[in-house]
């Protein structure tokens, strides 16, 4: 019975993904509770400052919204009730700041601009990075090669944020040629017409632009590095004896082999890229959740932070999974490790 | 058939020159197996490497000319190989010059199938649809004792001794005038070395080229070798046919080597070792090279190196005591 | 170890930079007395305030009247403490767990890697910023170790693969056969040979915090106490609107100075990955 | 009763699982039911010969107790090495000592040389003074035909490999072990150097009584050394008996392939017969392991190769084969 070793592969990788998720869960469910300092408490006093006088009774307001938010009685219980309303019904609790209306509202509002801003950046940061750092590699004597390899080291220590100071006080300051935040103009209607896409698309561009232009640095570093280790594999020598176009070698040899430790590094850096992406939507004030995060923080909305912590641990593992399964396609190796 | 005249390759690194090959020249008969034999770091593998133009910096090939005039015909009017453009080498390459990597290494593309990795050096250098490439390599893999369905598998579903048959189809997918095999049986199991030594043999017949094979097992030049080509710390000691070598060796580093063989003949005698250690090529001993480890070295050994000479037709030594050296042999 | 420096000059030029940094961090009380005689750097009102950078303020001054070179030497000093203090312990972990997980091997090693893995792909920062935003007050220590639970996870991936790599080598087993117990061969054996990927380790696991204390910094949610960090003074310069407003040295100095820093942890690490790593090796003709 | 055997390996069985994970199953049978004795009274000079994958690195490794068998035991003056305390495995070590394959990966690069050497002495408690440990070292070095000066003091990246497994018998000749485990310590270094390591294991067997299990994939370095012979053929022991007897009228037809196919070291004598086309082809098939595993390599395979394994069959006192054939 030839069992199948692709499927084994990909039922595993679904597996881990499931355990991943409730690992990362309880990692955070017991950080929190670990951490002194209680949350609700904490918002009912901020309240009182702001409002300067003392709330009657607090104490009883406070015990009753730990109640309806499953936050009393012994820990394993709040587990229970925890994992109950998390993972099974996506209800993340009522958000704080505009009462009662439930956290995943406004989450789920913000989830698709992070994607779509995110996702957009991270696949042309990668290609970007992966064509440039194989060249770079391949070409890896001549002085230009070696001048612009120091140059991208540099730009890959940039982070996203001082990027993003930078694209906004140039471009939307000074030059003002992009809108200064947001990311649409409030006055067009809502709707797939073209004159709305234009508008995000204007509105994206230097947040996108400050993702890409940093995190592509890094994969053409880490590229590079890669297709500079593999020109020294045996095949490498065996192709060019076989009298190879240089294209051919680099297409076929050099970037197919240097491509699933790329996957796998973007697997991995995933977690990263989101960080850069919360700080680069505060300053551009972009919609998306990592400005939402910012934003709940200031008001000490805690049922929207941690459903944002929560939500962003699901998206970074989805994509993880993703990449997962679509290395049998680029490697045949992998997967089939097992029957060799 | 091929004339390599006064080869030499230098690796640069920070602590000098490794001088690995040192002043080269032999001559390769046309269809014929060369065998080159000589311990490790003689400089043996680096001198094929330069045949094949494979020799990346920091190793540069300083001096020598590689004169095949049968080869270049068809691409341009130099004759060696050397001062070819690498555009001009790349057309001769895998149509007229092929290669047979060592047993040991992965030479194949983890990510291609066996099947493109053999059709893609056909494409490059002949015009013929896919399918009938595909067809050719059904035929190739046939000719080394491998089934049709291998064409399909991956590198890492095949074990060492197929990998090996793999390489040697993929050598003569083009007819080629010469192929060099550098350790095409190091690592490989005894009875897998056979199959694949008679496997070149029977095509060196099949297809009338010449082979160069290069061991540090001399009985595997005993078995498939028609001359040799004794090699010791980057130069040559003695040429001659095989029956020459092994019948009457001249210098007395190939007795040597030829007394290190175990054998399993009936009687069983003590087997001699060649004493101290192979010298490093960051500095050669002067004189003659071998004269540290010499037996029956002089004082003219220590400062003098000996030129190689021709004492019979197509027999070559490079040593001063030549004749004390043959009559040990009697 | 001096030998390492001829081998790869990114290594070298990455401890060099670095070795500048940590310098002018423990030099920091001589430069401020140099700078702004021995006043606070952080008391508010003792200089004019917004300068332009001139002979005595090198880089002109901030909102509060503080002089920025020397807030700048502080920070620094704050920043590379918390970085290195995350780093060590992280290291340290990661050394742990690496060697139990790589050297035992087994059911361990199968749940340990799981962890890993986990705690690897979780985004560090959005946890983070709620822990930080839960605890309103925690000193440079706490934020240390809070960074270092979440940078550990590179390390151990590392010193798991080099330890697994080592175990296989044929000198442990004549260790081993000789007598030599679990501990001798792992102190006397392995760890010898571990030294240049500790370097690594404690590379990517310092400039992970210092970057993840930096975005927490920009968002507001960092240690608070008496402190000054890079990561603050870019919030600060940036709330100031300096960039707007044409004061470029508030924001580019820190800006700048983290960078510097980043830019030398990578070298090291891939000086040392260069150097250590064996099939580089045959490229550069090592 | 005869002389408890100093070694006994009895049924001796290793298996490694491949593919784990809910589906991945099948495994490889390294080592299948391998069994042999070395007696006690005089030194023998056991060669085990065998191609890649034959199990017999994890047969040494199973002696050495650096792995653990997944069945059978491996018995020392008749017991059960994996029942030694603390102190017996101390005794074991000394007794049994060990010359690794690889002559770069033998040596902590981090050390000189000297350190091989000083280890065993402090450990096993050989030298009661600092020069005595001086005195041994640089016996055992004449023992080896090296000359001190040339290697002590050095790293092993400044030494060939012909020179690094000398050390390794310098270090077994300070022990004085009853019994050497060689796993391929020639095939890596340069032919002219073999020699010199041969003649010292069989200086050490004569003069020093040590008895030794060589383990080649070269018969011909195994026909050399003498002594008794064990074929080892994925994992099962196909034929074993005297040097001379098995490699000069070999019975299995596996062992008939490997004795053909040594290349003999003279170009009169060429190869008249056609190699098996299927040698190559053998790749373990993970399932059970019922009947002979040379029998899809064959030519002679039964019907009843296919059914069960063939049990060892004692031709003559000095030689034995596994082969329905024979029966």
């Amino acid at each position: 019975m030839k069992n199948h070793p692709v499927l084994t592969y990909v039922v595993k990788r679904i597996a881990l993904y499931i355990l991943t998720i409730w690992g990362a869960f309880t990692i955070a469910f017991f950080f929190f509770h670990s951490v002194p300092g209680d949350p609700i408490g904490a918002y009912v006093r901020s309240m009182e400052q702001r409002y300067g006088q003392r709330i009657q009774d607090s104490e009883q307001i406070i015990q009753a919204w730990r109640k309806s938010m499953g936050l009393d009685g012994p820990l394993w219980y709040q587990y229970l009730q925890y994992l109950d309303h998390v993972l099974l019904h996506f209800d993340l609790g009522p958000s704080f700041v505009n009462f009662p209306t439930p956290a995943q509202k406004y989450i789920f509002e913000a989830m698709p601009w992070t994607v779509g801003l995110l996702g957009l950046a991270t696949v042309i940061s990668w290609v970007l990075g992966f064509i440039f750092g194989g060249i770079l590699g391949w070409k890896r004597d001549s002085p230009v090669a070696s001048g612009v390899t120091g140059l991208s080291l540099v730009f890959s220590q940039v982070q996203p944020y001082f990027m993003a100071l930078a694209l906004l006080s140039l471009f939307a300051w000074k030059l003002a040629l992009f809108p200064r935040r947001g990311a649409f103009d409030p006055s067009i209607p809502k709707a797939f017409t073209w004159q709305f896409i234009l508008s995000v698309i204007q509105h994206g561009t230097l947040p996108a632009l400050s993702l890409v232009l940093t995190t592509a640095f890094g994969w053409v570093i880490s590229t590079r590095a890669m297709v500079v280790s593999i020109l020294g594999e045996d095949y490498l020598i065996y192709a060019k004896a076989k009298g190879l176009k240089g294209s051919a070698i680099l297409r076929n040899y050099v970037l197919r082999n240097a491509m699933l430790p790329q996957i796998t590094g973007l697997a991995i850096s995933l977690g990263f890229i989101l960080n850069g992406a919360i700080l680069v939507e505060t300053i551009f004030q972009y919609p998306g959740m990592g400005f939402l995060l910012t934003n709940s923080i200031s008001q000490l909305d805690y049922n929207t932070v941690q459903g944002i912590m929560l939500l962003s641990i699901v998206l970074v593992m989805t994509a993880t999974l993703l990449l997962d399964l679509l290395m049998p396609l680029i490697d045949p190796r992998v997967g089939r490790q097992g029957s060799a | 058939m091929l004339e390599i005249r006064d080869v030499r390759v230098h690796y640069h690194s920070v602590r000098g020159d490794y001088r690995v090959v040192d002043g080269v020249s032999f001559s390769v008969h046309p269809n014929e197996i060369l065998g080159i034999a000589g311990e490790s770091g003689c400089g043996k593998s680096t001198l094929v490497e330069a045949l094949l133009r494979l020799i990346v910096p920091p190793g540069t090939v300083d001096t020598g000319q590689v004169l095949a005039p049968a080869l270049t015909a068809g691409t341009s009017d130099k004759s060696d190989l050397l001062s070819l453009s690498e555009e001009e080498f790349r057309q001769l390459r895998w149509k007229n010059i092929s290669y047979i990597p060592q047993g040991s290494m992965n030479a194949l593309n983890p990510v291609m199938k066996i099947e493109d990795q053999i059709i893609d050096a056909i494409l490059t250098h002949d015009t013929i649809t896919r399918a009938k490439a595909q067809r050719r390599v059904g035929e190739l893999l046939q000719t080394v004792g491998l089934s049709q369905h291998v064409a399909k598998l991956y590198p890492h579903e095949l074990s060492g001794g197929m990998k090996q048959r793999v390489a040697i189809a993929a050598s003569i997918a083009l007819q080629p005038d010469l192929i060099i095999a550098d350790e095409p049986t190091t690592a490989l199991d005894v009875t897998i070395q056979k199959m694949i030594l008679q496997t070149l043999k029977r095509l060196k017949q099949a297809l009338g080229c010449t082979i160069i094979v290069v061991s540090h097992d001399m009985p595997v030049h005993a078995q498939i070798a028609d001359r040799l080509v004794i090699m010791y710390a980057g130069r040559v000691m003695e040429i001659g046919s095989v029956y020459d070598i092994f019948g009457e060796p001249l210098h007395p580093y190939t007795r040597g080597l030829i007394a290190t063989i175990p054998s399993i003949a009936k009687e069983r005698k003590r087997l001699a070792g060649i004493p101290g250690a192979s010298p490093s090529p960051l500095a050669w001993p002067g004189g003659c090279r071998f004269h540290p480890r010499c037996s029956i070295a002089a004082t003219i050994c220590q400062n003098e190196e000996p030129e190689l000479r021709e004492v019979r037709p197509g027999r070559f030594v490079a040593c001063h005591l030549v004749e004390t050296a043959a009559s040990l042999n009697a | 170890m001096r030998s390492l420096f001829l081998r790869s000059r990114l290594f070298a030029v990455g401890v060099l930079i670095l070795g500048l940094l940590i310098l002018i961090a423990l030099l920091q009380p001589f430069i401020n007395r140099l700078l702004i005689g021995n006043t606070d750097p952080l008391a508010m009102g003792t200089f004019d305030t917004m300068l332009e950078p001139s002979r005595e303020h090198l880089l002109g001054t901030d909102k509060w009247g503080r002089d920025w070179a020397a807030l700048l030497v502080l920070g620094l000093r704050y920043s590379l403490v918390i970085g290195f203090l995350s780093g060590t312990v992280a290291t340290l972990i990661s050394v742990i767990l690496g060697f139990v997980s790589g050297y035992k091997g087994g059911r361990l090693d199968s749940v340990l890697r799981t962890l890993t893995d986990m705690v690897l792909v979780i985004p560090a920062l959005p946890i983070l910023i709620t822990v930080a935003a839960y605890i309103k007050f925690f000193s440079i220590v706490a934020m240390a170790l809070l960074l270092a639970l979440f940078s550990w996870a590179f390390g151990m991936r590392t010193i798991r693969a080099q330890v697994l790599s080592l175990r296989a080598r044929p000198y442990v087993d004549l260790a081993r056969v000789s007598n030599l117990n679990d501990m001798q061969i792992i102190f006397e054996e392995l760890v010898p040979n571990l030294l240049p990927f500790l370097g690594v380790a404690l590379a990517s696991s310092t400039a992970v915090a210092i970057l993840a204390e930096t975005g927490l910094e920009l968002i507001g949610v960092g240690p608070g106490g008496n402190i000054i960090t890079l990561g603050l003074m870019v919030n600060f310069a940036q709330s100031w609107g300096s960039l707007a407003l044409g004061y470029y040295a508030l924001l580019f100095a820190p800006v700048v100075a983290l960078i510097l820093i980043f830019v030398s942890m990578n070298l090291i690490n891939m000086g040392l990955e260069e150097v250590f790593n064996p099939r580089l090796k045959r490229v550069t003709g090592g | 009763m005869p002389a408890t055997p100093l070694l006994e390996v009895d049924s001796l069985t290793q298996v490694f699982a491949i593919g784990r994970g809910i589906f991945g199953h099948g495994e490889i049978r390294a080592v299948d039911n391998v069994s042999f004795s070395l007696s006690g009274e005089r030194p023998t000079m056991l060669t085990m010969v065998g191609e890649s994958g034959s199990g017999k690195t994890t047969i040494a490794r199973c002696i050495l107790g650096l792995t653990a068998p997944t069945k059978g035991e491996v018995r020392y003056r008749g017991k059960n090495i994996a029942t030694f305390s603390g102190k017996e495995w101390q005794a074991y070590r000394k007794e049994v000592q060990v010359v690794f394959q690889d002559p770069y990966g033998t040596y902590n690069p981090v050390y000189k040389i000297d350190r091989v050497l000083q280890v065993p002495i402090r450990r096993f408690r050989l030298a009661r003074s600092r020069d005595e440990e001086e005195e041994k070292i640089l016996e055992a070095l004449r023992a080896v035909e090296l000359r001190p000066d040339d290697v002590l003091g050095r790293y092993p990246h400044q030494l060939s490999g012909g020179e690094r497994q000398r050390i390794m018998l310098a270090r077994i000749y300070l022990m004085h072990p009853q019994l050497i485990i060689a796993d391929e310590p020639v095939s890596m270094i340069d032919v002219s150097l073999r020699a010199a390591f041969l003649n010292i294991l069989l200086s050490f067997e004569q003069e020093y009584g040590m008895s030794c299990i060589f383990i080649t994939h070269d018969l011909a370095v195994g026909y050399y050394l003498g002594g008794r012979i064990i074929i080892l053929c994925q994992g099962t022991i196909v034929e074993s008996g005297d040097m001379d007897a098995v490699v000069h009228d070999p019975l299995h037809p596996y062992s008939q392939a490997l004795v053909a196919s040594v290349p003999p070291p003279d170009p009169r004598m060429r190869w008249s017969d056609e190699a098996d086309m299927r040698a190559g082809e053998l790749r373990r098939v993970s399932g059970l392991a019922q009947g002979c595993v040379f029998r899809d390599r064959c030519a002679r395979a039964m019907p009843r190769c296919a059914e069960s394994p063939p049990p060892m069959i004692k031709i003559s006192d000095q030689h034995e084969v596994a082969c329905y054939l024979y029966e």
